[in-house]
């Protein structure tokens, strides 16, 4: 029911979301959001990006922010799928999905678990440009969506 | 023994993915930094004071003033960028 | 880039989101919500759900409240989608699907959306169960979570 | 003339999808709803002052004080309930 995932072989969300929807005709709404690898990033093009990660603590992190929406909302189930390694323009690169009975729960907890994963689940960026590659920077919006949670 | 893990442009700048320390005179993730530091070079400036550095202990993300002991697995990296 | 759409044959809401999610490569994150018919309510089983409308309003409405999205948040496109008429139970009733460069603006597009869409749009949901039919009452949590966002 | 449309449960009540009126003495909607439940029988049950009834004046949600004019399209329908 709560499915996590950290994978370097490419993902369909609409596979994640079908398997979430199908688990319980009592849901009734679905909240997803689909982090997508952006082709221009600070102005410049990048042709493809590798993303590194602290494999166990990964887990464990994203175990304990699914945790931690569970215990704030009544859900009905969620999936958390991330991509590791080396992938392109357009690719999926994480996957939130969350059921619940009202959408308002979903629709926070699904905000909810993207903005900790942003800030807390030990995953790095780096992309390569024309220019070479560079390790992205950490956002400070990331930071603010965060703490409006006040965990 | 306890092992340090380095990830992303910490590993990549200290062209070093882990060491083992002794765990003696540890007390704490702070005194692990400050040891890093003072091996010099490359070191004292990837652990600059005015660096920012994450640290998580036993793949828990935490602070400096977290107390190590034998056997613990501490691990330092840059702010993170998934998602 | 703004598609709105009434129709009484069912959609699959991956071919939305992945239409939306073709449309630009700049786009960073796509949010999206289904309603799903449950196949409860209020205790009763309920074993097909008709969707009444008034046909000219409702995308008036739709499309006033999609422009309204655009003016409040920087989206690079949106897409909703609602059935008419006769739907079964697990059948998608609704999606709302909006993308953006940053998540943030996305998730409260998507649900300012749906929000109004629940308390202005002119749909009406009745329910067959085997007590025989009845009209579905609007609810209060609607009228909170629409007035929330104090247009 | 103005064109008047009943949508569910109101619709179903009333037995009547649409019906005109003529437009002289409708200041607004408010005077629309009145004619209506004068009608008497269900007419008064479904207008009654305790009633909730929504209204829209030319397909837009409006209230009971929107001026009424000849060739606009009136609607009354119970609470929306879609999504």
């Amino acid at each position: 029911m709560n499915e996590i995932r950290i994978q370097s072989e490419p993902f369909d969300p609409n596979i994640e979301v079908d398997i979430l929807r199908a688990g319980n005709p009592a849901i009734g709404g679905v909240v997803s959001f689909i982090g997508l690898m952006r082709d221009i990033n600070e102005g410049e093009t990048v042709s493809t990006m590798t993303l590194e990660h602290y494999p166990g603590m990964t887990e464990k992190t994203l175990q304990a922010i699914v945790d931690e929406a569970n215990q704030r909302w009544d859900l009905l189930g969620s999936r958390v799928v991330h991509r590791v390694g080396e992938m392109k323009p357009a690719d999926p690169i994480v996957l939130v999905a969350v059921a619940s009975t009202h959408r308002g729960e979903a629709f926070q907890a699904c905000e909810f678990i993207i903005d900790f994963l942003k800030t807390r689940a030990p995953f790095w960026k780096k992309e390569s440009t024309s220019e070479g590659s560079r390790w992205v920077d950490a956002r400070h919006s990331d930071d603010d969506a965060e703490a409006r949670w006040k965990l | 023994m306890i092992k340090v893990l380095f990830f992303a442009s910490l590993r990549e700048r200290l062209d070093e993915e882990s060491l083992e320390m002794e765990a003696e005179g540890l007390a704490d993730l702070g005194v692990v930094l400050m040891r890093l530091r003072e091996r010099g070079g490359i070191w004292s400036e990837v652990f600059a004071a005015d660096q920012t550095v994450m640290m998580a202990l036993n793949q828990e993300m935490t602070g400096a003033d977290a107390a190590v002991k034998d056997g613990d697995e501490v691990a330092f990296f840059p702010p993170v960028t998934g998602g």
